[in-house]
């Protein structure tokens, strides 16, 4: 077992992979001289040379697209989009091409393609650099999504992405980075499988990404029994342990780093309510952050994430009252 | 060999073969008009008579290992590489045999085994892709050639741009091949686009390029074969520019009411079929007797396959909920 | 009031529009001088000429973008997509810029524009053009998003979008182009504001598209006593009309012509479920498409949209034992 | 008039004007450079120093009626079009002051009244809404123009060859410039392109290009009022590719390790201040000793404008819930 950054995971998880794999290749922008704008291809230029570890120029949709073709070949190539804004450019490769793929060869051919991108808030970035942005990628059948939220989930999620015969999107939390954490590299994550990461009876936490450690200190400050879920796969969510802890604790709340609108947390609200009605002990809510795009100042920034302090509020209503916490902009006269 | 390889290897070996086939792809283009004009297809299409010759052309030069990315107006290039007349009808019509199962549609043809890859409804899309084969190709180490085949329109959309200033900067073994047919949709080249001569746009990549008639077969084998030599010699990407003409509408609804007056008439002496049947006939190799015997065969062949189709089942219901992906372990468990 | 059909109150509400405000334009691929590939901007080009009514290049990211910039100059332009999913070359301009253009210009400009968009299932166009992907539009904080399901809402919801001070996303399902209806050109249907279509106490049902008319079939053949709400804005939905609605009946369904996985109607069921938890007599549900790609084959697509039939069956079974029902292809065993 | 529409008029009307925002613009930088450094702003910066003739060429040409679309690399082209260097930096610093009240930060500049347009973030996205811009202009009757200034790299996505093209298309009263300050963050141009002179891409579009010595403000206004003028006497669209560099780093964390040895020394014998300097020493107008004081004048100034913003409140939190929409009518009932 090995303490690194969540950077050095995905450096390590990408060498791994390609060492044990000749078709595995990686492209993107200033990936290969420059070892990648996040340091997250560090030494693959230098061990795997230039034919499988690529610059690109600036295009976002030539280079998704020459993954799509390069996978369908025989490849197993890994992209990088830089910020997850960026697919905003090359969406169309992704969810309408590859993801569609197999289904249009009449299952002759796979995708097997990885693309990364960085997202979410708390670094300064500004409302175009800083969104998490799931929904683009979600309702694409045909398409897996999974966000790490350590060091060890970027590694074995990483794996497990290239690994996976189809398309899958990676979301990697950008504040997470230089975070530390034992990575044990024989550890397996399978993509759908959450990691259940506290156990606890009083209510049942299902988040992801950086949201996870967000949600651990929320639980230990507050002194709540709550059970502890990282999602790790969006696409296809692990139906089976998030129904097995609400039907054992009664009580849902899923804790999102997406707007209140549109967010990928609803899904699982309606999932649980539908199928676990009868054995709800309250409603089950979400807390995400407010439908504002991401502030830069620092102070707003730090508000607009879902904060430790403010989760343990919501739990504490909910469990106490039974009732749906109200939301700290609410409560602050706010919108 | 099974019959799509066989049909293959004709057209790559047989000049008459390639006659036939580009016979072939009018028949079965003027029988999908029919079939949508008769309702008895739904959804729409988009065909290519006029086109034939770059279709057929282009099958005869490239291996079965090479790639081609072509597009919704695909009927032609699947007939040419080898595809059959059943399994393209089959798919138009949304049968079980199709290419597709029945669930793509005229739309979307695909064969692996000739190297066509899905066909795809949005305009740009098989250029980067075509050159993503390319790169596997380049980084394998195999001499195969990706390509991709795309209309006059689409080189003002993005992906074009991108695709080939990738493809020269990488050095890959693609070929980009531009079937200027003269209208995207509704409108005339010159409305959209600035410039006539679509190939100099490989000028902004240091890509080689050049025009050639794609209204005669022989003129597209030969350019293709430069590029796709080149392509497969380690001389990298180029850029070709076929002139054709789209003697059909857009797609299933249009009429072609804004051609200028003449323009298809003027087009239609120089249809590839008659350029071809032509040389055929001045250098012997077939009797105008031969010609005619050769296209009412097609048309009796076409029809009994129109009837195989119509007799043939439709897709289970289960089809829909296929070959969209590998379930997670964690799911299969 | 006049019948017409769905197209043709497109082109007259355009028309009605760009007479009453010389600012408003429209350029989209064939929209000018052939009247659009559907035929809803007819007449535009002979009355308003080549200055307001334009047609472009394919290059969806280049017109999207310079609508951007000539609504932020004064314009109101409507530009076309003739297909929702070329939306995936151009998301960008939509999400990225236009909709947080207000915020990042510190309030001081505003982006009155509206993109059009083709969409869903129905007509036999197969997996890349018959998707609805209201998903790749929501969780963006700045954009309203509406939806007509008739001749009546594609008339009055089309003037409000081009009203409308910020960008507004319109997508019309394609299938109902050559519907038929009345409209009242004097008729207001407010961004926001849901349309009460039907009073029923027995359940609510939420839906908008085409979905609209095969609920209403479902609840006439059925004869159960449903409230049908036509939701006609999406983002921000009318959480007023649904609760109050709920509030009375206890159920809900929401129909949704969308995937399983991602689909916008989970967020209804998310927000009525946290408000009205002790309220509700079964658990509110949804009704979706399977996760699979939009097929072809016409027996295929009619079951891929949700039937009157199913709808049918699951409302009465959703009144009948208060249970969730099943999916019509879980019962058939197909997933 | 206030204090930044005099700053603009003072760029448009006086050479020494021009040198002393060149010497402010660099000064800001640095200063922005070092309260990075010094981890008291957070996020990160794209800085220009190299690339201020420019900035200021370009501002000095233009009327506040034509719009400008830059980039996450803004705060030159922001002060140059009359922007104060504490809306700049109080913007940088997140403070309520900025010109974006503190929500967008480094990458965002904006001021509508000086016809600068909220900068993007997003490589090309300018472009189009620039020629959206000049469509409104041309569609209204007005002879304003739109500019769009982006980096080299930017030449390889694909709004840039989709805007270019429909501006062509359509005549737009727009210019195009192109910064070539050589690299697109840590990559060498000739790394992702082809081809060295970047402003012969317009070929493709049949539009006038040019190129134009970046590091000499006389000949940024030069060529670019030669383009100005032509777009707004009805002659349409221009592409200028100004040669630059970049002094800098690409952004807050690049120590610009990859540049050739040499190069970043060769190109400061061509600083763009520095040809400045001399120019005006060479013709009189101003001494060493004036152009010493300028320079130490502005760095006292923009202390007390660090000083200024340092003191500045912080945003209100209810700031990040407005100027999102216009809430809708049912809304607001
Ligand atoms: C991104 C995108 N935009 C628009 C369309 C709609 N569309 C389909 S075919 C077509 C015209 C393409 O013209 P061209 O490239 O000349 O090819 P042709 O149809 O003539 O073969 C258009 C605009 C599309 N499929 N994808
Ligand atoms: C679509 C997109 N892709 C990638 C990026 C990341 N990025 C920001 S700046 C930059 C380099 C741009 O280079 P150039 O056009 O030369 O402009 P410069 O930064 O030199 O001014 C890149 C790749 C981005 N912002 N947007
Ligand atoms: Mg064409
Ligand atoms: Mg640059």
């Amino acid at each position: 077992m090995a303490v690194m950054r969540v950077r050095q995971a995905i450096s390590t998880a990408l060498a791994d992979e390609m060492r044990a794999d000749s078709s595995v290749m990686i492209f993107g922008e200033d990936v290969a001289a420059a070892e990648g704008p996040f340091k997250t291809s560090e030494g693959l230029l230098t061990e795997f040379g230039p034919l499988r570890v690529r610059d690109t120029p600036i295009s976002e949709m030539a280079f998704t697209g020459a993954a799509v073709g390069a996978a369908i070949m025989g490849m197993k190539p890994v992209v990088e989009i830089m910020f997850m804004e960026f697919l905003g450019v090359a969406l169309d490769q992704l969810v309408t091409e590859a993801a569609k793929m197999r289904y249009l060869s009449n299952g002759t051919l796979s995708v097997p393609m990885v693309v990364r991108a960085s997202s979410g808030a708390g670094v300064g970035f500004g409302s175009q650099h800083s969104q998490t942005l799931v929904n683009w990628v979600a309702a694409t059948p045909g398409l897996k999504v999974v966000c790490p939220s350590d060091a060890q989930s970027a590694y074995s999620l990483i794996r497990a992405a290239i690994q996976d015969p189809d398309p899958v999107m990676v979301l990697e939390p950008r504040a997470l980075y230089a975070e530390r954490g034992e990575v044990d590299t024989g550890l397996k994550i399978e993509i759908g499988a959450a990691r259940l990461l506290r156990r606890g009876s009083a209510i049942t936490v299902v988040t992801l990404g950086q949201m996870v450690n967000i949600c651990r200190s929320a639980i230990e400050a507050s002194g709540i029994d709550a059970e502890l879920i990282d999602l790790a796969t969006i696409v296809p969510w692990d139906r089976q342990a998030v129904l097995e802890s609400v039907k054992k604790t009664g009580r849902l709340v899923v804790v999102e780093e997406a707007p209140e609108s549109g967010g990928w947390g609803s899904e699982i609200v309606a999932t649980v309510t539908a199928q676990l009605f009868n054995q709800l002990k309250g409603a089950p809510f979400r807390i995400t952050t407010p439908d504002v795009p991401v502030p830069f100042n620092g102070a707003l920034e730090a508000r607009f994430i879902p904060t430790a302090e403010d989760i343990a509020r919501q739990l504490a209503h909910a469990i106490k009252t039974g009732e749906n916490p109200k939301t700290w902009w609410s409560l602050e006269g706010l919108k | 060999m099974n019959t799509s390889m066989q049909r293959r290897v004709d057209v790559q070996e047989n000049e008459i073969a390639r006659y036939e086939r580009m016979v072939e792809i009018r028949e079965v283009e003027e029988q999908v008009f029919e079939l949508f004009a008769a309702g008895e297809v739904r959804g729409t299409t988009h065909l290519c008579q006029g086109q034939e010759a770059l279709a057929v052309g282009l099958a005869s030069i490239l291996r079965p290992t090479d790639t081609v990315l072509a597009t919704y107006r695909g009927h032609g290039i699947a007939l040419a590489l080898g595809l059959t007349p059943e399994v393209v009808l089959g798919e138009v019509m949304g049968k079980a045999i199709g290419c597709c199962g029945g669930v793509g549609g005229s739309m979307h043809m695909c064969d692996m085994s000739l190297g066509l890859l899905p066909t795809s409804t949005i305009v740009g899309a098989g250029i980067p892709i075509a050159a993503g084969t390319a790169l596997a190709f380049q980084t394998q180490g195999v001499d195969n050639v990706g390509v991709s085949v795309f209309g006059d329109g689409t080189t003002n959309i993005g992906a074009f741009h991108e695709g080939l200033n990738l493809a020269s900067i990488w050095k890959l073994p693609v070929v980009f091949i531009c079937d200027n047919n003269v209208y995207g949709e509704y409108s005339r080249i010159e409305v959209t686009t600035p410039i006539e001569d679509l190939h100099m746009r490989a000028e902004s990549y240091k890509m080689p390029h050049f025009a050639l008639d794609g209204m005669d077969v022989e003129a597209v084998r030969k350019g293709v074969k430069e590029a796709v030599e080149r392509a497969r010699s380690g001389g990298g990407p180029t850029l070709i520019e076929a002139k054709t003409y789209r003697f059909a509408g857009h797609s299933r609804a249009d009429q072609g009411l804004y051609r200028p007056e003449g323009e298809l008439e003027e087009w239609r002496k120089r249809d590839p079929i008659k350029v071809t049947e032509d040389s055929l006939v001045a250098r012997g190799v077939l009797t105008l007797e031969n010609i005619a015997s050769i296209k009412s065969d097609m048309k009796r062949i076409i029809q009994e396959v129109i009837a195989t189709c119509n007799a043939a089942p439709e897709p289970a219901l289960a089809a829909m909920f296929e070959n969209i992906w590998t379930p997670p372990k964690a799911l299969q468990a």
